[in-house]
């Protein structure tokens, strides 16, 4: 298995697994922080995706993978800091960052 | 006149140095061999540069505060780093019950090694450096934002209010002055229109009348070089920008808690980064290596380098001697009120500069735009009293 | 007589015609101005309305001075600017309505005239309303009455004229109802708008008239003006009714409509009752403006009236030609009407007692001159004969305001009396109007503009009748004249109060009118007839001969003759002697049933009472009838119909809709609070989800998307 | 595959799991900028120079510092008594791991047909040879952000503006707090 494993696949696996351990951190962690950091994982995961299939996709000089993938860095930096000024409002508000704590809006 | 081989030879003397020794080993090594021994160089050339330094700075801090300095230790006292090295090597390494050990520990490490990593990039000389990168420019400036990590590492590690203020304030002012040194040094990149230090350098290395076209020398160029000097006054954490550290107020910042070798590395950090910090300085606005007239040109490149990186250590040592400290939220409206505008005032001042093309009318247009909004600018900041009483609006 | 200059007609207009349209705009913003003030702002409106008017006057005078300057140079001003209003279907297809104002001698005369009285009654006003409460409203509708006036008389389009004319008679209807609080008044005030809307039932009726035969409506448009040669040649041939062509149908139907307004026989009631308005509004309604407007109004259709008369083409282009007998059905018809209504109105002011009513009577007998002047004599006559007229009779009416403001609101002339020596700038001025309305000979206005209309009338070539009756209706003027006179200012004093002097606002402005009631009629004597030359644009020119025309000396010394006789009669009969109120009168005496019979205005209005009124009363109770028993009834059937289906509609909703719809809620809510149970408020668990749903969409791609 | 890589795999991962998994707030962002910078070697590895300094750039210089503030500013410096994990963690868990499996079965799937380099893989070039790396300078970048790119660029642009203003506005005190 390993033995015929191309470096592309290599990089999807090692994505999906980033993206994977993001996710468990996002749904199981409670401090609402690392939730967001759980989140910014599974975005670096995806760049490292398009980032491989740029390296090794067929037109690498189309610049596509690479060019999406810096945009993306952009948007999630946008989305850090967001994320974290909610989070930081919430503590204001509930004086907490335990999610579990935090369920005002349930129906 | 000298005879031009010996030119070439006096300037790449430590070139040729390398090649000469690389030359005793297998091809295959070769490469690895002289990256090794370009790194060694750097890392064994700025320590001594930095010893040179604190001896300096003391003695000339003594000057302008009207005492002697340091004078005991050899002739001169110029002997006095070797003992402090000394002894900062032989002090007991205390680190506090309560703190986090293994961050305790990594910190310093990770501020020297970040800052090491920056020299990678800079063009010490004609064909004097480390690895060429294409986005050199990048590469520093990631560098340099690790090490504000390490010094909330630094600060955080260990548990102490001190270190912690002192480090959440040496964060923020980095960050906040980080984005006016980048964008002050944008302007080059656009006219340079290059990333990689050694082209910015190129660029630069040219002479009309036997005057080079550093661009310090243009209305922008002046204007980002002042903007970048002010930057990086605050991100290296020196006088007047030095609250991180300020004695007076939390004992001596984030490495109050750092004794023996360890300080010792803050310490080399520090210094470091100024010197690497200035050497960029001195690529992106006063032409690198490049001599300051064109009858110059035969003294070695490397020797200007130094020459004004010493410079630069020099300005900063006398404003340390000279200014008076800020204050936090003096800083902080500085930064964000009056530095970032004008750097972005001054990247479309570059733009107008690039498309009005030659001429005298852009060297009159750019300066009039630059002066009337530095003008305008300070004294809306000083009625606007943004440098006055104090505002705790965002100290949580 | 010299040649008459032909009016060239001028393509492009002139800068002041171009702006001839601000002299009625004035006026009317300042009414609209005003009327968004409060009521306390009473200097404010005051100053608006005569500073609006002021310079409106200003504008009529240079207009006026661009109209003579160009007639001096014998290019004859006639400028009209002219706009489309709308689209409409004619008969001849898509036409414009258009409108448009005109700048020609007549309207340039009219202009000053009707601007300056009205501005000197204005003035006047202020001192006479000056202890009124709603002094801003007052002059609010004075501005726009005003404005409305002026509109009519600058106005080149039948349809601007109709509409300025339905705004003079809206406001007019407001002035004289302006105290409303009154009966009297109210009533007047519906009666004058009612009597009115009768004539201009059928002026309207001749406009669409005109316009359906020519498909215009302007007067003068380069030549193709409705009452310009081409137009008139149409109507002329084209059939009417009764042997009347349409030119002449048109021409009795406008006609009917300037009767209405200016109070000829059969629609003159309202204009007595009239007097319950505000004395300024009497002088500015009966003096100057509104009435004036129906003689205006036939003056300015004269081609109209005068077409298809004998030397036609004289008439149209000079409107001269009172010589030259030629005359028209509805010139006859006008002068008929005219001459009657003279000596009729005169007949019954001579037994009247309350000051007002008697000058409006005199009021309405010479708008019967003027009307007869204009269909025997042409424009210039008739004109001439209303522009004296209205300042003397606006004079007379201030006077009589002033008098009334004196003694304290008495109008009964037999209460007051003696008044000569307490008001005695009054008299003086009151004195001139009055013998400018007998016609006193040589100094007066009056004497010259009526011996135009006598002589006029001595040359009508289809009878003779219409002369004795003007010459009788001057014996009545007089006669009636000096009796109020002599009951006002002579004798001894016979009111409850003293009396008192008006103040200056209020006697300056009689003085002005007084110079003018005598100087104006220098400029009509047959000796130097400038004006009648001005308006029919013949050169004028200043001669002795003008009074050696044939017969003309005779004519002028039998009205004097009469005038003297009629001022004789007068003081004969009531100089000197003080009547009581209760007893009667010497002429009630002499018939007492001939006395009554004037006493109730020979019963005109209680003939219209029992005919037209009861008529209407009992139409109204019959549609009353229908309206309760048939529609009412109808109605009912209907209502209840529904109502039925109501109650059926709403038996359905309640149990079978409702029901359901409620079931529904119930059911919605049920299930919400399901659903509400997944909405656990913890964000994992939605990101949960979120996951798993991704991690089912990818598979379920790759293994469709697989081999 | 080159052990360079199985390095930096292991590193960042490692660091991934650190981040997610440690009890002290303060360490797990540590471990993630570690995880960062593996991923920016990664990219590096993968001949992405301009990505890669963007990502260190961008991730520890910013977004790591950002998330040590937050964390100082709502005190979760300190490890918290009770556990860091949610009380449905293990729902959480089986669910991250569906998805991981499904991915790698993608992954696995579509490995045969996945371009193995630029130069498709013969029996003569084993597949692991790294194709020659694009040479992408940052003047290549830079022209094609300005230009193909260019407006994907500008919204960017105006989102990081947004998002600056917004971060501030949602963080900030009000006034009459402050005081």
């Amino acid at each position: 298995m390993i033995g015929q494993i191309t470096p592309l696949t290599g990089y999807l696996l090692v994505a999906a697994l980033l993206f994977s351990i993001g996710l468990a951190g996002a749904l199981t962690r409670r401090n609402a922080i690392l939730v967001l950091i759980g989140i910014e994982l599974m975005l670096n995961a995806a760049n490292l995706n398009l980032i491989a299939f740029w390296r090794y996709g067929p037109h690498p000089e189309l610049l596509t993978g690479m060019i999406f993938a810096i945009f993306s860095i952009a948007v999630a930096a946008a989305e850090a800091a967001v994320g974290l000024g909610l989070v930081i409002q919430i503590h204001r508000h509930a004086r907490t960052t335990d999610l579990d704590a935090i369920n005002r809006m349930k129906g | 006149m000298i005879a031009r081989p010996l030119i070439e030879t006096s300037d790449q003397v430590f070139v040729l140095l390398k090649e000469w020794l690389v030359g005793f080993l297998p091809a295959s090594w070769q490469p690895a061999a002289g990256v090794v021994l370009c790194v060694a160089a750097i890392v064994g050339l700025f320590p001594v540069l930095f010893a040179l330094t604190t001896v300096l700075e003391r003695k000339g801090l003594g000057r302008i505060q009207n005492r002697i300095g340091p004078n005991r230790v050899g002739p001169l006292g110029l002997l006095q780093p070797l003992a402090d090295g000394i002894k900062s090597l032989t002090k007991e390494d205390i680190v506090p019950a309560s703190a986090d050990r293994v961050v305790h520990f990594l910190a310093p490490l990770v501020l020297v090694v970040a800052v090491f990593m920056g020299f990678a990039v800079v063009p010490m000389g004609r064909n004097m450096v480390l690895v060429d990168v294409d986005a050199g420019l990048l590469f520093y400036f990631a560098m340099g934002t690790s090490t504000e990590l390490a010094i909330f590492m630094a600060g955080w590690s260990s548990r102490n209010k001190y270190s912690l203020l002192g480090a959440m304030r040496a964060v923020a002012q980095m960050i906040s002055y980080e984005v006016a040194l980048l964008l002050s040094s944008v302007v080059v990149v656009m006219m340079a229109g290059s990333l990689s230090l050694t082209k910015i350098v190129a660029a630069q290395n040219q002479y009309t009348w036997g005057l080079p076209h550093w661009y310090i020398f243009t209305p922008w160029g002046l204007a980002g070089f002042l903007m970048y000097a002010i930057a990086t006054t605050a991100e290296t954490n020196r006088s007047p920008f030095d609250l991180p550290e300020g004695e007076s107020e939390l004992v001596a910042g984030y490495h109050t808690e750092y004794s023996g070798f360890k300080f010792a590395l803050f310490f080399l950090g520090e210094y470091l980064a100024m010197f690497s910090i200035s050497g960029l300085g001195a690529t992106l606005f006063l032409g690198g290596w490049s001599a300051p007239f064109s009858f110059l040109t035969w003294i070695p490149s490397w020797i200007w380098f130094f020459s004004k990186l010493m410079l630069s250590i020099f300005v900063f040592i006398w404003l340390r001697g000279t200014l008076p400290r800020l204050r936090q939220d003096q800083l902080m409206n500085f930064a964000w009120k009056f530095v970032l505008p004008m750097t972005l005032l001054n990247l479309l001042v570059a733009a107008l500069w690039r498309f009005l093309g030659e001429g005298w009318e852009r060297w009159v247009f750019c300066t009039v735009i630059l002066v009337v909004a530095y003008v305008v600018m300070g004294r809306m900041e000083m009625r606007r009293e943004h440098f006055g009483p104090r505002s705790y609006r965002y100290a949580e | 007589m010299q040649e008459a200059i032909s009016f060239t007609p001028q393509l492009a207009a002139s800068f002041i015609a171009e702006i001839l349209w601000l002299i009625p705009a004035l006026p009317v913003a300042a009414a609209a101005v005003t009327a968004l003030l409060g009521r306390s702002r009473r200097r404010t409106s005051a100053t608006l309305a005569i500073g609006a008017l002021s310079f409106s006057l200003l504008l009529s005078l240079v207009a006026f001075a661009h109209v003579v300057s160009g007639w001096a140079h014998e290019a004859a001003v006639r400028e009209t600017v002219n706009f489309t209003w709308m689209q409409v279907g004619t008969p001849s297809g898509a036409g414009h309505v258009e409108l448009g104002w005109v700048l020609d001698p007549l309207s340039a005369v009219m202009l000053v005239m009707v601007s300056f009285v009205s501005l000197v009654i204005f003035i006047y006003s202020i001192g006479y309303m000056a202890h009124d409460g709603n002094y801003t409203r007052f002059f609010c509708f004075l501005s726009l009455f005003a404005g409305a006036m002026l509109g009519v008389v600058a106005a080149n389009s039948l349809l601007l004229l109709f509409i300025c004319w339905e705004l003079v008679g809206l406001t007019s209807y407001l002035l004289i109802g302006f105290w409303y609080e009154r009966p009297a008044a109210a009533a007047a005030a519906k009666k004058a708008f009612l009597t009115t809307r009768v004539g201009d039932v059928f002026f309207l009726l001749g406009m669409v008239w005109l316009f359906a035969q020519t498909g215009t409506l302007l007067f003068y448009n380069h030549g193709a003006g409705a009452i310009e040669p081409t137009a008139l040649a149409g109507l002329l041939v084209a059939p009417a009714a009764l042997g009347l062509t349409a030119a002449g149908a048109i021409g009795l139907l406008i006609f009917a409509g300037a009767a209405g307004k200016s109070g000829q026989f059969p629609l003159h009631v309202w204009l007595p009752d009239a007097m319950e308005g505000p004395t300024p509004v009497s002088a500015l309604i009966h003096a100057a403006t509104m009435v004036a407007a129906g003689v205006f109004l036939i003056a300015r259709v004269y081609p109209l009236m005068a077409a298809g008369a004998p030397l036609l083409a004289t008439r149209v282009l000079t409107q001269a030609g009172t010589l030259a007998g030629g005359t028209t059905t509805a010139l006859t018809v006008i002068t008929w009407v005219g001459a009657f209504t003279a000596v009729f109105a005169a007949l019954i002011a001579v037994a009247q007692n309350d000051i007002k009513r008697i000058l409006a009577y005199s009021t309405i007998s010479q708008l019967g001159y003027m009307m007869a002047g204009l269909g025997m004599g042409g424009v210039a006559v008739g004109l001439f004969h209303l522009m004296t007229h209205a300042f003397f009779k606006a004079l007379l009416f201030m006077g009589a305001g002033s008098v009334i403001h004196g003694c304290h609101g008495e109008q009964d002339v037999r209460r007051m009396g003696g008044l000569r020596s307490v008001m005695p700038l009054t008299f003086l001025t009151y004195a001139m109007g009055m013998l400018a309305l007998c016609g006193f000979p040589l100094l007066f206005s009056g004497f010259w503009s009526k011996d135009g209309i006598l002589e006029a009338a001595e040359h009508w070539s289809v009878a003779k009748t219409p002369f004795y009756m003007l010459v009788f209706g001057a014996l009545l003027t007089a006669f009636y004249m000096t009796r109020q006179v002599s009951y006002v200012f002579f004798g001894h004093r016979r009111g409850h109060k003293p009396a008192q002097e008006s103040p200056a606002v209020m006697t300056l402005p009689l003085g002005i009118l007084a110079f003018f009631a005598m100087a104006l009629g220098l400029i009509g004597t047959p000796a130097w007839p400038w004006f009648r030359a001005f308006l029919e644009n013949r050169a004028a020119g200043f001669t002795w001969r003008g009074f050696m025309e044939p017969g003309l000396l005779t004519l002028m010394a039998t009205s004097t003759a009469v005038v003297f006789l009629g001022l004789w009669l007068g003081w004969r009969l009531y100089g000197g002697l003080a009547p009581r109120p209760e007893e009667p009168d010497i002429l009630e005496k002499a018939a007492p049933w001939a006395w009554a019979g004037l006493r109730g205005r020979l019963y005109v209005d209680e003939f219209y009472g029992v005919t037209v009124v009861a008529f209407y009363r009992w139409w109204a109770r019959v549609a009353d009838w229908l309206d309760r028993r048939l529609w009412g009834g109808a109605v009912a059937g209907v209502a209840w119909l529904f109502g039925q289906w109501a109650g059926l509609s709403r038996f359905l909703d309640t149990n079978v809709v409702d029901g359901s719809f409620d079931k529904g809620c119930e059911e919605l809510s049920v299930g919400g609070g399901l659903l509400a149970r997944v909405q656990t408020g913890r964000v994992q668990t939605y990101l949960r989800i979120l996951a798993l749903a991704v991690a089912a969409l990818a598979a379920i791609l790759i293994w469709s998307s697989r081999s | 595959m080159s052990l360079i890589f199985y390095l930096l795999a292991a590193l960042t991962v490692a660091g991934a799991l650190a981040a997610m998994l440690l009890k002290n707030t303060v360490h797990c962002a540590l471990a993630l900028t570690v995880a960062f910078a593996g991923l920016a070697l990664l990219f590096l590895n993968l001949d992405a120079q301009f990505a890669g300094f963007a990502q260190i750039l961008v991730y520890i210089g910013a977004v790591a510092i950002l998330v040590v503030f937050a964390i100082l500013l709502t005190r979760g410096s300190e490890t918290p008594q009770g556990g860091v994990f949610s009380r449905s963690w293990l729902a959480g868990l089986t669910a991250a791991a569906a998805v991981f499996a499904v991915f790698a079965w993608a992954v696995a799937a579509s490995a045969p047909r996945l371009p193995r380099a630029a130069a498709p893989a013969t029996a003569a070039t084993p597949a692991s040879t790294v194709s020659p790396a694009p040479a992408v300078t940052v003047e290549q970048i830079g022209r094609a952000l300005t230009g193909r790119y260019v407006l994907p660029l500008e919204i960017v642009a105006v989102l990081l503006t947004v998002a600056l203003i917004g971060a501030v506005i949602v963080a900030m005190h009000e006034k009459v707090e402050a005081k």
